[in-house]
C-alpha cells in the first residue's frame, strides 16, 4: 500500500455562493482521484492552531482539483474566506468514511446547511454511474439556497420558496416503492439528521448520517473526536472517533 | 550506531525521537504515513486495568499556539492492549513504551504485574502520575513527592522492566517531584505531561471542554518545559525524557541541551502526522554539518 | 456609571482594563499614545525601597505566542516614585493602582508605611508576592500559604488602602494561595504573574536570557490564567483581577465569565501601545449589541 | 502635540542589494516627514510574536515614503525578505532618539553591516542641508559592500576592494582640522563601536554611537532593551532603554 501523505497544495479558484459561503478548488490529483463522497479533507487555516475539516464537495480528476465548501463560522472559516488563488495550503486527506452506497435501487441524498458539498458529490458521482438519485435539501430561507438543482426537492423553514417545512416535509413527497432497495444519505444539523433517521426507522429505511465533532488531528490518532455509539457492553455504547471511524455511520448506530 | 542513537540508561534507541503518550494511539493510524522503524519508540496510549470510555462530550479546545485536551484515558484496558496492539508495537521496529495510568496504588501495582508478564515486547514502561483522583486523599500522587517515591519503589519491587515517571508540570517544585522518583528507584523521569488549562466560549459561557478542564500542550507550553528539564538535569542523577512543544529538530536540540537524553513529540504531530520523518533527516543533516554525534548534547547548557 | 463600570471591592473603576504592572512603566510614554483617562487602571512598574537598577544583559526571549522577560524589578525606588511619579500617575484620571515588591517582610512592610502617608493619591495597592528571593528560608513567599497569610495580616494591620495580592501561577495549588491572601485580610487577588520559563540558544549552548530563567507571558498563558481565576472564583468570597494573555474584548470577556471583576492587560500592550482603546470601543460595542452592563458578567461561568 | 499612533502601512517597493539583504519602501507620510537620522521603526514581522526594529535608511517626503535595509538572521527577517509589495503591516514609528547634529563644522558617518541604512540617511539629510560630511565603512570583504558611493571611503577587512583594515584605518586616512567642531557618528557591531569610540577619545572628537539590543515594546514601557551606561550612583552605572533613552548615545556614557 502506498504510503498516506501530507500535501502542500495550491488554492486554483474561489467564489462566493452567498456573502458568508465560499467555494474553493484546490489542486491536488491524489485526493481528486481517490476521494469518495462522504470523505472530508483536513486543511490549514492561516494562523489558527489547528487544520480544519471540510467534506469534499466536487472532484474533477481530469484536472486533478478537489472542491470543497466553506462557510464562515469563526476564525478559521473566516481567514479560509480570504485565500486567494494561488494561496499553497497543508492537507490531509481524503479522510474518513464515505457513504458504502453500493446495493441499493435508489439512493435519497438529503440534508442542508454545509452538508449539501457532501451530498453535491455524492449526486455528481451517483448519476456519473447512472443510478437513481433523489435529492431532498432543506434551508432556513432562500437567501440560504446554494448548490441548488431544478431536480431537486426543495425546503424552506419559512416557505419562501420550495415547499415550506423541514426536509421531512421534503422525504414525505416521495413515494419510496421498496424501502429494502432505497438509502437515505442525510448530512445536515444535528436535529435534523436525527428527524431523518426517525423517519427512516418508521419506514425501515436504511439511513448513513455524516457526523461532526471538534476534531485535532483528523487522522485518528488522539481520540479528540468523540462520537458515542450503540455497544454491547456494559455503558450501552463507546466512544468511536468521528474523523476515522465515520464521520459517516448508520444513523440506528449513533446515540443521539 | 548512528549519529542519532542515545541512550535512556540501559535502553538504547536509534533516534531519541519518541511519540508521546495520547498523540499516537498505538501507532498503527501512523503507520499508515511513515515506516514506525525510523522511531526512537512509541509511547502507547494511557493505560489502564479496565477499559475506560474516557470523557464525553468536546474534548479538545484549540489554543493560540497550543490545544488543551480532556480525552480523559480513553483506552481498551491493559488486557485487550495486550492481546490486540503490543505485538503491532513490537513489531512496528521501534522500542515499545507502555503508558500506565491508575486511579490508586493498587491500579499501577496490578498494572505493572500484567505488563511484566510480557517483559519481552516491552522496552520501558512510562508510568503517568499525573491523574486527577486518586484514593489517597485529594492530593494527586503526581504532586506529592512522598507518594510519588512510595510508589515508585512498590512497582521497582515489581519489575526489572525500565520504569519512566511522567510527571505533571502542575506543581510548585519539579525538582522536588523529580528527586522523588529517583530516589524511589525509576530510571528515569518524563518532563512534562499536560499544563492544566480552561477555554470558555463567551457565548454560552460554558467552558469549551465538557470536562471544563483540560490539559494544555503544544509550542505553548514549551518554554516551561525547557525550565523544568533544566532544572531538574541540575539535580537528577537518572535520564530525562524532555516533552512539550517539540514542533522541529530545534526543539529536540533544546530540549537535549537543557538536559533530555531522548524527547517525546505529541500535538505537533497532531498537525503534521509525518513530521518524525522530517526532524530525523533535519537532525541528521544538524549532526553532519556540525560534526558531532546527537547524544553528546546531552546537558550541555552553559548557565550564565 | 457606563456599562463598563465595575467595582473591585470598594474601588469603583470606570473600565475593567488596567495595565499590568511592568508592560506600562509609569504610564508616561504611553500618555504619548492615547489619554489615558479611558483606562480603569494604572498598575506601576514594581517598587522596591531602593532603587534597582536591575538584571544585566538580556532581558527578553520571544516565544510563540508570547515572552519571556527577566527584568528584574528595575525601579527607581519607592521615595522617587511618591516624588516623581505618583503625581502622574494621579492626574491621568485612571485609579492608580501601586505594585509593591520586596526581598522580606520588612521591605513589605516599610513600603506600605511610607506608601500609606500618601493614601489620598493611591487607590489600591498591589502585592507582588513572587519574588524568588526572600529571607525566610529557600521557599518564596507567594508559593507558601502560611507565608501569604502571615504577611498579608501584617500589612492589612498597617493600612486601610485596598490590599490586592498578586499571586504566582507557579505553585501546585492556586486556591490554597488566594484563600490564604483571603485569610490575610487581602482585598482582592491578581491572577496570574508570570509562569517561569527558559529558552536555549542552541549556537551557543546559552540561555536566551542572561538571568537563565525568566517569566512567560501573553496569550500562551492565557488557558493557565482562565482556569485559576475559574478555580479561585468558586472558593473565594474576595474579589479576582484577571489577568495573563489579553489580547482583545473577547479574552476580557472570558476572564469576567470565569470569574474576575477586572482585569490586567500587559504583554499585548507590549506590542500595540494603544490596544486597549480599541479594547474599550469593542467592549463598548459588546455590551450595546448584547444590552448587557460588564459587570453582570462576572462569575457567570456555567460548569458542565 | 499630536498623539503617537500605531500604523498601518503598506510595503511599497522592494529590492535585493546582496544575497541575503534586502531594501524595502512603506507608504507613511507621517513617519516620511518626521523622521531624524538615527531613529528607527518597529516592524511586524509575519508570524512571529514581536515586532522587529529597524533603522530608517531614507526617506521620500514629496511621496510619503520611507525606507528600511534589512539583513536576514533570523525568523523575523527571512520572513520580511519574503514580503511582496502591496502587503500591510503595523509599524511604530520614528522612535528613539537620533544623532543631534548641530553645531559642527564636519560630520564624519562611518560604521559597517548593517549600520550602512542609518549612515545612508545621515548622509543624505546632512548633504540636503549643504553640511560636510565624510564617509568611511567598513565591511568583511567586497561581496558585502551595499549602498557605497564613490566618495566614500571604503575598508575591507581582507582588503579586496578599498583600504584593507577596519574602519578605523579609514578614519586615520582623514585630516581632522579641529576636533572641536567635528562629529562622529557610528553605527556598526559592538567591536567596531567601541574602537571608534576609543578612536575619537584619543583625538578629543566628539562620537556618537547607535546600539543595539534586543527589544519587547520599542516604545519605553517595558525595560527589557537594556544599554548601560555611566552613572554617578553608588553602582558607578545605570540601566537605561536603548529604544527609548537611545538608540543613540555619547559614546563616553557608554558602559561597553
Ligand atoms: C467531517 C466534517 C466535515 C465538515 N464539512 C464542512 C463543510 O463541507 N463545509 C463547512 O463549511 N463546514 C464543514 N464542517 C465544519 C467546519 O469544520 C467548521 O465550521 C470549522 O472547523 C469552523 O472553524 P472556525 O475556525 O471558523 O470556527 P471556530 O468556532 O473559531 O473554531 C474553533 C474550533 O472548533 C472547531 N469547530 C467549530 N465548529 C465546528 C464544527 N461544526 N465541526 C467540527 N469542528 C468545529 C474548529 O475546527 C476549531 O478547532 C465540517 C466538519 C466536520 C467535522
Ligand atoms: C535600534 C535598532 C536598529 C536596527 N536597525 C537595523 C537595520 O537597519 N537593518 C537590519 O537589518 N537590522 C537592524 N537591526 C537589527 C534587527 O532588528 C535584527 O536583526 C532583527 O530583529 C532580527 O530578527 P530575526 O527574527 O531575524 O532574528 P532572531 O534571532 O530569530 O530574533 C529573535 C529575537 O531577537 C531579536 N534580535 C535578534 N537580533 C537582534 C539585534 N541585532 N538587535 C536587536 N534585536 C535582535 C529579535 O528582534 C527577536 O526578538 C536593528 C536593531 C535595533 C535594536
Ligand atoms: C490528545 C492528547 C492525549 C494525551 N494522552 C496522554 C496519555 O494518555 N498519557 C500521558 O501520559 N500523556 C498524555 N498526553 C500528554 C502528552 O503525552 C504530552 O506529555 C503533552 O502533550 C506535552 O507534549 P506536546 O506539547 O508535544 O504535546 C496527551 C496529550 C494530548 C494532546
Ligand atoms: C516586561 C514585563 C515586566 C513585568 N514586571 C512586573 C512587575 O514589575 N510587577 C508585577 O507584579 N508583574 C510584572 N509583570 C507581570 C505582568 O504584570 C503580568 O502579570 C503578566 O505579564 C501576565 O499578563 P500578560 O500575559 O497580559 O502580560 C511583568 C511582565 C512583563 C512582560
Ligand atoms: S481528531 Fe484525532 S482521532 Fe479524530
Ligand atoms: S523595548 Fe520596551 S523599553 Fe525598550
Amino acid at each position: 500500500m502506498d504510503l498516506k501523505k501530507e500535501y502542500r497544495i495550491k488554492l486554483v479558484s474561489k467564489e462566493f455562493l452567498n456573502s458568508d459561503t465560499c467555494y474553493l478548488g484546490f489542486e491536488c490529483p491524489d485526493i481528486a482521484n481517490t476521494a469518495v463522497p462522504g470523505q472530508f479533507v483536513n486543511i490549514s487555516a492561516g494562523t489558527v492552531f489547528f487544520k480544519r475539516p471540510f467534506g469534499i464537495a466536487s472532484t474533477d480528476k481530469e484536472n486533478g482539483i478537489f472542491y470543497i465548501g466553506v462557510k464562515v463560522v469563526g476564525k478559521g472559516t473566516s481567514e479560509i474566506s480570504q485565500f486567494e488563488p494561488g494561496l499553497m495550503v497543508d492537507c490531509l486527506g481524503p479522510l474518513g468514511n464515505g457513504f458504502d452506497l453500493d446495493g441499493f435501487d435508489t439512493v435519497i441524498l438529503t440534508g442542508g446547511g454545509t452538508g449539501v458539498f457532501p451530498i453535491n458529490f455524492a449526486y455528481e458521482t451517483l448519476t456519473a454511474l447512472g443510478k437513481n438519485v433523489i435529492v431532498c435539501e432543506g434551508f432556513r430561507n432562500a437567501s440560504q439556497v446554494i448548490l441548488n438543482k431544478p431536480s431537486y426537492i426543495l425546503t424552506t423553514d419559512c416557505g419562501d420558496c420550495g415547499i415550506k417545512g423541514t426536509v421531512i416535509a421534503g422525504l414525505d413527497t416521495i413515494d419510496i416503492s421498496d424501502p429494502a432497495k432505497t438509502l437515505i444519505c442525510c448530512v445536515g444539523p444535528i436535529p435534523m439528521m436525527k428527524a431523518v433517521s426517525a423517519w427512516t426507522g418508521e419506514k425501515g429505511i436504511k439511513c448513513l448520517v455524516s457526523m461532526e465533532q471538534r476534531m485535532a488531528c483528523g487522522a485518528g490518532i488522539c481520540l479528540c473526536c468523540t462520537v458515542k455509539v450503540k455497544d454491547e457492553g456494559p455503558d450501552g455504547f463507546k466512544n468511536v472517533r468521528c474523523c476515522k471511524d465515520g464521520p459517516v455511520f448508520d444513523s440506528t448506530e449513533v446515540v443521539w | 550506531m548512528g549519529a542519532l542513537s542515545v541512550n535512556v540508561g540501559n535502553v538504547s534507541l536509534k533516534s531519541p525521537i519518541i511519540l508521546a503518550s495520547g498523540t499516537c494511539n498505538f501507532g498503527r493510524e501512523l503507520a499508515e504515513y511513515y515506516d514506525l522503524s525510523i522511531l526512537g519508540g512509541i509511547s502507547s496510549k494511557g493505560l489502564t486495568i479496565k477499559p475506560r470510555a474516557g470523557n464525553p462530550g468536546v474534548r479538545v479546545a484549540e489554543c493560540d499556539s497550543g490545544m488543551l485536551n480532556s480525552v480523559g484515558l480513553q483506552n481498551p484496558g491493559v488486557d485487550y492492549f495486550i492481546e490486540n496492539d503490543l505485538d503491532f508495537m513490537k513489531d512496528s521496529g521501534a522500542a515499545v513504551i507502555v503508558n500506565v495510568a491508575g486511579h490508586s496504588y493498587e491500579d499501577y501495582i496490578d498494572m505493572v504485574n500484567k505488563l511484566n508478564e510480557h517483559k519481552d515486547k516491552i522496552d520501558a514502561l512510562e508510568i503517568n502520575l499525573s491523574c486527577p483522583n486518586v484514593k489517597e486523599g485529594c492530593m494527586t500522587i503526581g504532586s506529592d513527592p512522598a507518594a510519588i517515591k512510595l510508589i515508585t519503589s512498590k512497582m521497582r519491587a515489581l519489575t526489572d522492566l525500565p520504569l519512566w515517571i511522567k510527571l505533571t508540570p502542575n506543581v510548585t517544585d519539579i525538582k522536588a517531584t523529580a528527586l522523588a522518583a529517583q530516589e524511589g528507584g525509576a530510571d528515569a523521569v518524563v518532563l512534562i505531561n499536560t499544563l492544566m488549562g480552561m477555554r470558555i466560549n463567551i457565548k454560552t459561557r460554558r467552558p469549551v471542554l465538557t470536562n471544563n478542564t483540560g490539559g494544555y500542550s503544544g509550542p505553548a507550553v514549551k518554554p516551561v518545559a525547557i525550565r523544568m528539564v533544566a532544572e531538574c538535569s541540575q539535580v537528577l542523577d537518572i535520564p530525562i525524557i524532555g516533552c512539550g512543544g517539540i514542533a522541529d529538530y530545534q526543539d529536540v536540540v533544546e530540549f537535549m541541551i537543557a538536559g533530555a537524553s531522548a524527547v517525546e513529540i505529541g500535538t505537533a504531530c497532531l498537525i503534521h502526522p509525518a513530521l518524525p520523518v522530517k526532524i530525523t533527516d533535519d537532525l541528521k543533516k544538524y549532526c553532519e554539518d556540525n560534526e558531532l554525534i546527537l547524544k553528546d548534547l546531552t546537558c550541555t547548557l552553559q548557565r550564565w
